[in-house]
């Protein structure tokens, strides 16, 4: 049970299975992913960089309360969450939840859980920066 | 009293500094009292507030050596 | 959109880096994920391995069937679909979906529909190899 | 008039064989017809039908050079 802030580009794929690696190679059953990258548009303008803010300490205590909130919920067998902070550039990954359960629904339900929490409640904040030079706070969160 | 008082992403950039360090008279205060006792107003709504790293309302107790703190909504993922 | 026959064991998460690359960077927006692998317990009795029959055409067809009524629904940039055939082993890698969207709630909803779908309508069959050297057709699928 | 059968799963290990290649009288033939011709007695419950490699009911109709296939309920996945 992994939670992980990156301040650097990270590739989701090779993380998740280095994640994979801490469950019993027998044990593994059911994966389910999600993987949020930075887009270049967003509300109509061109968006060409990012800037997310956290908190640091409470950023990772609110991740981690998410999570065990799951693992209270769900029969899950691993799970590992990451978030990018800094300077991000189109393209980039900005989010990873990785849930492992013996059965795809427990897997699929708290995947697709601690990433609407994470959305919700944890504390991040993304400035983004346009293409005529401006930028802006993102004021809210986009719908699921 | 003293408090530490951190501030986030716009609220960071419109107040221009990163926190406050406040001493207060009393030995307690709500997050909206110490709001006002630094910026001379009600919170603005919308207000976040945080203390010792937990989210707190605004009506929550603050305490000699707390770390409070203000932001907006959040916007991760 | 790729739909993929596995007769060797594969490795789901290089699979998605690569699958990942036919997407344009800075459309990838969100990508969900369902990686299932072969436990070795079902029903009780000690699994020791699995032969997974298919129908070659067929397969393929009903596979691209179901991604396809899955793009009809969904605004999906991206779709692989793997699915491992023959002797498998406890651990190895039996099934992969991944869908890429502009919106996570698109990608979930894609992801899951055609992992059901592929359960319930892809011709597939399980043949487990038990302990105690017996082997047994599996009669019907796992609930999500 | 000429089909190819094909047999999957448990059905195949049953019943020996990976397919049959019957030769019927007639031109057009429905699935569990030519399941009845191969076999002597109807279908059995749960049995799954395909012609031409698609999903087929046992209604479905059967003409010269079709690909029949007959498979037990899928469990892939």
């Amino acid at each position: 049970m992994t939670v992980a802030i990156h301040h650097e580009d990270f590739d989701p794929w090779a993380l998740l299975r280095e994640a994979e690696q801490a469950i019993p190679a027998e044990a593994r059953g059911a994966a389910s992913v999600f993987v949020g990258r930075m887009r270049d548009f967003n509300e109509d303008d061109a968006v060409t960089g990012l800037f997310l803010e956290h908190y640091p300490g409470m950023t990772e205590q609110e991740l981690e309360r998410i999570v065990e909130a799951a693992r209270a919920r769900w029969p899950l067998l691993g799970v590992h969450v990451a978030h990018r902070v800094g300077e991000v550039s189109p393209g980039d990954a900005l989010v990873l939840v990785a849930t492992w359960s013996a059965h795809r629904g427990a897997a699929r339900d708290a995947c697709s859980e601690i990433l609407e929490r994470l959305k919700h409640e944890a504390p991040f904040w993304k400035r983004e920066r346009l293409a005529d030079g401006s930028s802006r706070w993102v004021e809210r969160n986009t719908p699921a | 009293m003293a408090v530490k008082v951190l501030y986030f992403a716009r609220l960071r950039e419109e107040l221009g500094r990163e926190g406050d360090q406040p001493e207060l008279p009393g030995d307690e205060v709500t997050v909206a009292g110490l709001w006002e006792y630094l910026h001379g107003e009600p919170p603005p709504p919308r207000l976040m507030s945080a203390v010792n790293q937990h989210r707190a309302g605004l009506d929550a107790p603050v305490r000699d050596g707390d770390e409070v703190a203000f932001f907006p909504p959040v916007t991760g993922g």
